[in-house]
């Protein structure tokens, strides 16, 4: 009886990864994303701090929003006297910052570079289109809401919002930080069959793992 | 002196540099960012990304070599950093020069490099080993005018124990390598731009072409790790240049001075240049500044 | 003696230099054997004693008088062996030569150089 | 006692009737004419036993009742003897060779073949000039006929050619003859004083002689002697080369003493140059019998110019050397000959049809390695002994172009013989053979065998331990069918007896050189536990290396030393040959160490004498060694360890030997280099050189690291790359020995040890890498570390002791390295052993990364740990490597007390620490701190890190993509691409190009000289002509 109950768990526990041959099937991860709790309340607090003053953003232009990006770098708009850095790589940045409407194959590259953030990791969509699909409602190939396929903190709206409006959502993601209130990462893997089921549900060539470690 | 007592001291001595280290690349990024025109971020900058970054709920591991190929880095920074005296003629930070000469501190920088080396190339990432590659090709080149330098010094001084080429440098600042020996200074400057691998010399991590190269999949506390030892290590670098080619220091206020000083050259050098492509910065090493470090032996040994 | 022995360097002069000019097999093998003759000239020659006889004993010389009577005998023998020799060389070349002849249908030696180098 | 006039006469009689005998039945006439000739063989083994043993006085026979000069005589003397008996030996079995075919052929053919034993039994033995012309006639003209054995155009047409020239030469001897008869009144050898004769005579006299010198086919009158080897039958030419050449060989010895000295040098120097042009043609042959036939009259050419230049030596020195050269090339080409006709393939290329007949290639490759004058065959002493006299006489020209003709020489034999080794056999065909045909040529290889332990036993008193490795090879030779690992034990056990035996001879130096060799042989060893099966002909040569690099530690004696050289260099030459595609990777190796051993030898020559009794590598430490003699050995110990400009054969020799044969390689061949280099250095530091030729050795040292380096870096397959890092590493060692200081000697012996440690370690991993993954390209590996993991420490820890990073033992070795370099005063060498050390950094990394780290292909995802043969050795070395490395005195005090014996010591060693005049190091110490800090940041990360998920090789940042395939993520072809940009013109092997380059243009000049034959035999008759004129002229000069 408990040894089936392990089982169940544990195959609970992998995923499917169905989009994969069985050759490249070992080559992925089949493991769950987890529910990390946070620690004890103090200590999160200092932790929530330090995350808050040290935005790194992943430097991913995923729309034409990221072209505003680039004026937040200059001495104009100087975001790193926030504590806000770009990175290149996603494992190392916490912040994804999704630049305007996200196309069908772009949508595919975002869930896999969000999933390959390390949490706790925070989304700011820019722009109407995430939000709606503004201009694009009625395109065939635009995603509408992009919060039915990643958990997203910080909705920052315009066509396009400015450098500003930016900076201002900046604020408003570090003052949720702080709070304790911007959990997407465990967000994410307790409702993860559902964000799954509707990124399978628009993204037809799935060739990547369940969940992209 | 026994041997907790030794300890003691070197964590002391490790925790002050560290901090000092971090403390240094806060304000070499304020520097930059007054360069380009803009605020800047705070100066303890560099700790809170460190705290952050080990604040991560969850780390990914490519394998034990991944696990392990931070460690290395920092072991290589905190052991380079131990085997150099810092202060002449402190008992606190003698560190543990007593157990090898400059060869050895030379050396045991490739331990960390070749550590993380090795852990980077587990993560598997094509551009790590891109990274790697061309960092270490950019080391054998800038290691030959430094190591041309310092057979210059241990020509000069008869010795390769760098508590006692500290004390040659003693009692007048005539008496620094810089004066004694230009040419030597010269060559290990220029080489020392290639070690920090600020521009034009930063093809390692240069993130537009190889995002950050080698740590690319470095994440969570593993990249801690390697911040942290960045401080330290280039504390750990600093200290040793000023010991070989500056007359070293007698307490930590001369110490800070002069690193900061010997640092800035790096920095605003890196400022003010963009980046060679990779074999342009490698010949680069390989002749005016092995040129100068071969002039500096001629100058102490035969003339 | 000097005459002879003249003579027998010219054949065998002639000799050799037929042999190194000369295209045909037989040609060459005429010319070993003016050489073969040239040489058996000499020999004799240089035994010539003048005034006398040849060296074999019959009614004509006395055996005690034998050895101021008669030329030198050494190289008259000789000559009989070598003259034997050659002849035994001469016909191992011809029936080479016939061998040969039987393979190629040809006499000229620079139809027999497929070996070299 | 039988008169050996009945030979004569027996054969006579016989050769007339046994036609009659014939009409009997073949089977009466053949036991008849065997018998004959078994009579002629047997009373000239009695005569010789007679002369040697017995010491009879020599027999003058004289004929029709009168004594010479009245008569013709025959003389029966000891060489006479010596010459005959081997004549009728190789008559006598040449004849059972050619059972078959005088079994059809026609009556008259035995009967010629009798004529011919008789001429040239006739012809030795005489004493008359003119007689000797007719039994020369005798045996030419029976030799015409029985090249008609086989009547084809070739055969025919050759023996026409042969017909023409024998008939000229044959011409101008006899003219010669009788104008000596004219001007002496005589015709007995023994009565002609050439003394007295006036300018006319000396004509005579040199028309005879050249008549005789050209019956031995000196170069250029020699074509139609290469065209009736080719084209005759193997059986008729083995007797045509060996029988008829040694009996003219010694007519021209008999007819010796009259010629004029001025003469007889120019017909010295005349056979030396037929000996080097015709082993310089040799090597653009093809054809088979060709080739022998080229190698004969080089040896015809070596042995007249050993026998003119040798007349004033001692007797013992002369028999040894004449005698040698004479028996090795009897034997040798007969039974070389013999095989051609077993295998009855024309061109060299076909010869893999070998491969087909196991005893018949082993034989083929015996009598090879006679010909080659390789010990311990006959012409190896020979050889020695020449060259030493030579070079005692002053003749170091001489002596060079003999050892160059002797390369050239053993370059087209071996080519060969790697042909018929290696070369596969696409037509399967197989060799038709018979006892009658095999017997002969098994028998003539036992007599070649033996020989040695006669000269080595009467002639030099050697210790019989120097005939171990032989004896070991023939051991494991016979026991052959029993498993492999039971002859592994076996070895093992040899091993230790034999490191039993020699442990009280040893003491300083010798004993850490023996560790190497012996306890470093018999790890490596155990690695060859896992081959399967009966893996044939291993053992044997394994042991044989391994016992050869002992016995040169107890050497006594140049001799010995070179013997165990010659050794070593066989067996390893025979051990990289077993690799699969390694026939032009073993060749290079072979040409290079016989290079370099002929260059010892003949800085042994230059040399002076040392003290037989004690070691060689004690007592040439006590002399004054010449500057050339320095120059040749360190020329030949370089080829040996592989340093810059003579390194072209390692990569080639690493890579293509089997894998745990290259870690023996690596691990113990290359330290016997080191060993000579030491003791030279030892030598040079009491007696100092008059130039510093050890300073030109240093940089050579300190340019082979760096250029090795930098090679390493752009190999693809990775053993070349650890083989141009072993090149590099033994640059390290040769540089250190060259300072001559004690600290660089120290330094030099630190390394080797350190470098059979690590690249032992490495190699074998590699080992196991390949025998899982079955290729030796990097770029086809990769992520193994997760398959292999005690693989992957091994590999880790070798290259953390190669590259020098502190803790491990490398360090050591740099550290004493550089304090050594800076003492001494050589800065700007340091200077780019520095830049050396760095390099290596990244060819270690390549090799390491490219296999173990990055994405593991899906091929090798089954693969397993390598067995447990591999990683035995593995853990022994590494525990050694850890032990050295956190205890450094326990190697350092033993190596500061060896050198110690030599200089005084110039470091102080308290406890673990070490100090020299420039710094100090604690290896100890740093052990521990390295440790230490290695624990802190181990248990910080440990603690502060969150929930760690371990993830695949694929869960890669991957610019938001999936990865492709493994093969098109893994970095690892061409890694150091931008580095190429940046060396330039240091990155590319020039120095391959200009050996390349040698050889092609040694070829060609070849091709040049081969011009001469063209085919014609009217162009043979000039030359004959022309060579006497031309001579003549030389000598009116």
């Amino acid at each position: 009886m408990e040894k089936k109950d392990i089982n169940e768990v544990e195959k609970q526990m992998n995923l499917a990864n169905d989009g994969l041959s069985d050759k490249e099937k070992t080559l992925f991860s089949d493991a769950r994303p987890q529910v990390v709790p946070p620690v004890h309340k103090i200590f999160e607090n200092f932790r929530n701090w330090a995350r808050a003053q040290s935005l790194w953003m992943l430097a991913f232009g995923t729309g034409c929003g990221a072209i505003e990006l680039r004026p937040l770098m200059t001495s104009r708009y100087d975001m790193s006297r926030y504590g806000i850095a770009p990175r290149p790589s996603p494992r190392q940045s916490s912040v994804f910052i999704i630049g305007g409407y996200a196309s069908l194959k772009t949508i595919k590259r975002i869930v896999r570079s969000y999933e390959q953030m390390q949490g706790p990791k925070f989304v700011i969509a820019l722009g109407s289109c995430t939000i709606n699909g503004g201009m694009y409602y009625d395109s065939y190939y635009t995603i509408n809401r992009i919060d039915h396929y990643i958990p997203v903190d910080i909705y920052v709206t315009g066509c396009m919002p400015r450098p500003e409006s930016l900076l201002a959502g900046f604020n408003k993601l570090k003052e949720r930080i702080r709070a304790g209130r911007a959990d997407g990462m465990n967000k994410y893997a307790e409702n993860f069959d559902w964000y799954k089921k509707n990124q399978k549900r628009i993204i037809k060539d799935w060739n990547m793992p369940d969940y992209n470690w | 002196m026994d041997i907790w007592t030794k300890i003691f001291y070197a964590v002391i001595s490790v925790v002050i540099a560290t901090i000092y280290g971090l403390a240094l690349g806060g304000v070499v990024r304020k520097i930059y960012a007054r360069v380009h025109g803009r605020y800047g971020p705070p100066v303890w900058q560099p700790f809170i990304d460190i705290i952050k970054t080990h604040a991560k709920r969850v780390a990914v591991s490519h394998g034990i070599m991944f696990y392990l190929g931070p460690v290395f880095r920092f072991a290589g920074g905190l052991g380079t950093y131990l085997f150099i005296p810092v202060i002449f003629g402190s008992a606190v930070f003698a560190n543990f020069s007593m157990a090898g000469d400059l060869l050895l501190v030379m050396y045991f920088i490739f331990f960390g490099q070749l550590g993380m080396a090795l852990g980077a190339g587990e993560g598997g990432h094509p551009y790590s080993p891109l990274g790697i590659a061309r960092g270490l090709s950019q080391m054998t080149t800038f290691e030959v005018p430094f190591a041309l330098s310092v057979i210059a010094l241990a020509i000069q001084y008869h010795t390769l124990n760098i508590t006692a080429i500290v004390a040659a440098q003693q009692g007048s600042i005539l008496n620094w390598t810089l004066f004694t020996n230009p040419f030597a200074v010269v060559a290990a400057m220029i080489s020392m731009l290639g070690m920090n691998m600020h521009s034009p010399f930063s093809i390692v991590l240069a993130p537009q072409e190889i995002p950050i190269g080698p740590p690319i999949e470095m994440n969570s506390s593993f990249l801690a790790t390697l911040q942290t030892n960045r401080g330290l290590f280039v504390a750990a670098k600093l200290i040793l240049f000023m010991n070989l080619y500056f007359g070293g220091a007698t307490n930590l206020v001369v110490m800070i001075v002069k690193t900061f000083l010997i640092y800035m050259f790096s920095v605003f050098v890196g400022a003010a240049f963009p980046r060679f492509r990779p074999e342009q910065a490698m010949r680069f090493f390989l002749k005016w500044p092995t040129i100068i470090g071969i002039i500096s032996i001629i100058f102490v040994a035969y003339l | 003696m000097i005459f002879s022995l003249i003579l027998g360097f010219i054949l065998l002069i002639l000799g050799i230099s037929m042999m190194l000019t000369r295209n045909n097999l037989i040609k060459i093998v005429i010319g070993f054997s003016i050489m073969d003759t040239g040489i058996h000239l000499i020999i004799v020659s240089i035994g010539y004693i003048r005034n006398r006889t040849a060296p074999i004993i019959d009614a004509a010389v006395n055996i005690k008088d034998a050895t101021s009577q008669v030329v030198d005998p050494i190289p008259s023998a000789l000559v009989l062996t070598a003259i034997v020799i050659g002849l035994a060389v001469t016909a191992v070349m011809l029936s080479f030569i016939v061998e040969m002849y039987k393979k190629t249908k040809s006499l000229s030696i620079d139809d027999y150089q497929e070996l070299k180098w | 006692m039988v008169n050996p006039i009945y030979i004569i006469i027996l054969s006579l009689i016989t050769g007339f009737l046994l036609s009659i005998f014939d009409k009997i039945g073949r089977k009466l006439s053949m036991t008849i004419f065997y018998g004959v000739l078994s009579f002629n063989l047997f009373v000239m083994a009695i005569w010789f036993y007679r002369l040697l043993v017995v010491d009879v006085t020599p027999l003058l026979i004289n004929t029709a009742g009168f004594v010479a000069p009245i008569s013709i005589n025959l003389r029966m003397g000891l060489q006479e003897a010596f010459i005959l008996l081997f004549s009728n030996f190789i008559a006598l079995f040449a004849a059972i060779y050619l059972f078959k075919k005088f079994k059809k052929a026609k009556i008259s053919s035995l009967v010629l073949y009798l004529i011919l034993s008789m001429g040239v039994n006739g012809l030795v033995m005489t004493r008359d000039l003119f007689n000797i012309f007719v039994f020369l006639e005798i045996v030419s003209i029976s030799t015409f006929a029985l090249i008609t054995l086989e009547k084809n155009l070739k055969s025919l047409s050759a023996g026409f050619k042969y017909m023409l020239a024998g008939g000229v030469v044959s011409t101008f001897f006899l003219l010669g003859v009788i104008f000596v008869y004219y001007f002496s009144g005589n015709l007995n050898l023994d009565f002609i004083n050439t003394g007295t004769f006036n300018n006319l005579g000396m004509i005579a006299v040199f028309m005879m002689s050249l008549g005789i010198f050209i019956e031995l086919k000196p170069f250029p009158a020699n074509g139609w002697a290469l065209d009736v080897y080719e084209a005759t039958d193997s059986g008729i030419v083995s007797v045509i080369a060996v029988v008829n050449s040694a009996a003219i060989f010694y007519v021209f010895y008999k007819i010796m003493p009259m010629i004029p000295n001025n003469l007889l040098q120019l017909l010295g120097y005349a056979g030396l140059l037929t000996f080097v042009l015709s082993s310089l043609m040799g090597l653009k042959q093809e054809n088979a019998k060709r080739l022998l036939g080229y190698s004969s009259i080089g040896q015809m050419g070596l042995l007249i110019s050993a026998v003119v230049f040798t007349t004033n030596a001692p007797e013992f020195i002369s028999i040894l050397i004449v005698g040698g050269f004479l028996v090795n090339h009897l034997l040798a080409k007969a039974g070389l000959f013999w095989i051609t006709g077993i295998v009855k393939k024309e061109k060299i290329a076909d010869w893999g049809v070998l491969n087909h007949s196991k005893p018949l290639l082993i034989l083929f490759g015996l009598l090879l390695f006679a010909l080659a004058s390789l010990p311990p065959f006959p012409g190896f002493w020979a050889k020695w002994e020449f060259i030493r006299w030579l070079i005692m006489e002053k003749m170091t020209v001489v002596a060079v172009l003999v050892l160059i003709g002797s390369l050239c020489e053993i370059a087209f034999l071996f080519r060969w013989f790697n042909l018929a080794v290696k070369k596969e056999d696409l037509q399967e065909s197989q060799i038709e053979t018979s006892h009658s045909m095999n017997l002969p040529v098994a028998f003539l290889a036992g007599v070649l065998a033996v020989i040695p332990v006669i000269i080595m036993k009467y002639f030099y008193q050697i210790d019989l331990i120097h005939l171990a490795p032989v004896i070991a090879l023939i051991v494991i030779f016979i026991i052959e069918i029993i498993p492999s690992k039971i002859k592994g034990i076996l070895s093992l056990i040899t091993l230790g007896t034999y490191g039993y035996y020699l442990y009280p001879l040893l003491s300083g130096l010798q004993l850490f050189f023996a560790v190497i060799f012996i306890i470093g042989g018999g790890i490596i060893l155990i690695s060859t536990f896992n081959r399967k099966g009966l893996n044939q002909n291993f053992y044997g040569l394994l042991l044989m290396m391994i016992l050869s690099l002992g016995n040169l530690l107890i050497a006594k004696g140049y001799l010995e030393f070179f013997l165990n050289w010659e050794f070593m260099t066989i067996s390893s030459y025979l051990l990289f040959l077993r690799g699969k595609n390694a026939r032009n990777s073993s060749f290079v190796y072979l040409i290079f160490s016989i290079a370099g051993a002929y260059l010892l030898m003949l800085g042994f020559a230059f040399a002076p004498a040392v003290s037989s009794d004690m070691v060689l590598l004690k007592s040439i430490t006590q002399i004054q060694l010449p500057l050339v003699s320095i120059i040749l050995m360190s020329l030949g110990f370089l080829i040996k360890s592989g340093s810059l400009g003579v390194h072209i054969w390692v990569p080639d020799a690493y890579a293509e030997a089997e894998d745990d044969v290259t870690a023996l390689i690596a691990g113990i061949l290359s330290k016997v280099g080191i060993l000579g280099f030491f003791v030279l250095a030892v030598s040079a530091i009491s007696h100092k050189p008059d130039i510093d030729i050890f300073y030109w050795i240093g940089w050579i040292g300190v340019l082979s690291t760096i250029i090795g380096a930098f090679l390493a870096v752009f190999q693809e397959d990775m053993k070349r790359l650890l083989a141009y890092s072993s090149m590099s590493q033994i640059g390290y060692i040769v540089a250190s020995v060259a300072m001559l200081s004690h600290l660089g000697l120290v330094t030099a012996l630190y390394l080797s040890f350190n470098h059979l440690l690590f690249k032992g370690l490495i190699f074998l991993a590699i080992a196991g890498v390949i025998y899982r993954t079955k290729t030796r390209n990097m770029y086809e590996m990769g992520g193994l570390i997760k398959k292999m993991p005690i693989s992957y420490i091994s590999v880790l820890i070798g290259i953390i002791a190669v590259s020098g990073v502190p803790p491990l033992s490398g360090f050591g070795s740099k550290w004493l390295l550089y304090s050594a370099f800076i003492e001494k005063g050589w800065y700007l060498q340091s200077g780019v052993l520095f830049f050396a050390s760095a390099v290596s950094f990244l060819y270690l990394y390549r090799l390491i990364h490219s296999v173990f780290l990055g994405q593991l292909k899906y091929e090798h995802q089954n693969v397993k740990e390598a067995p447990i043969w591999f990683i035995l050795p593995q853990l022994i070395f590494i525990i050694a490597l850890m032990t050295i490395s956190t205890f450094p005195n326990l190697i350092i005090q033993p190596l500061n007390a060896i050198v110690g014996n030599y200089i005084d010591s110039s470091i102080v060693i308290d406890g673990y620490k070490v100090t020299s005049s420039l710094g100090y190091w604690n290896g100890n110490q740093v052990m521990m701190v390295t440790m230490g800090v290695f624990m802190v940041p181990l248990l910080l990360l440990l603690l502060l890190i969150g929930k760690t998920q371990k993830v695949k090789q694929f869960n890669i940042v991957f610019a938001a993509e999936r990865p492709e395939s493994p093969q098109t993520t893994h970095v690892a072809h061409n890694m150091y691409a931008h580095y190429k940009k940046v060396l330039g013109g240091w990155g590319k092997p020039r120095i391959l190009s200009f050996w390349n380059g040698v050889a092609e243009w040694t070829h060609s000049l070849g091709n040049l000289f081969r011009q001469f034959y063209t085919g014609n035999g009217q162009t043979y008759i000039l030359h004959i002509i022309l060579y006497m004129v031309v001579l003549y002229i030389i000598l009116g000069v």
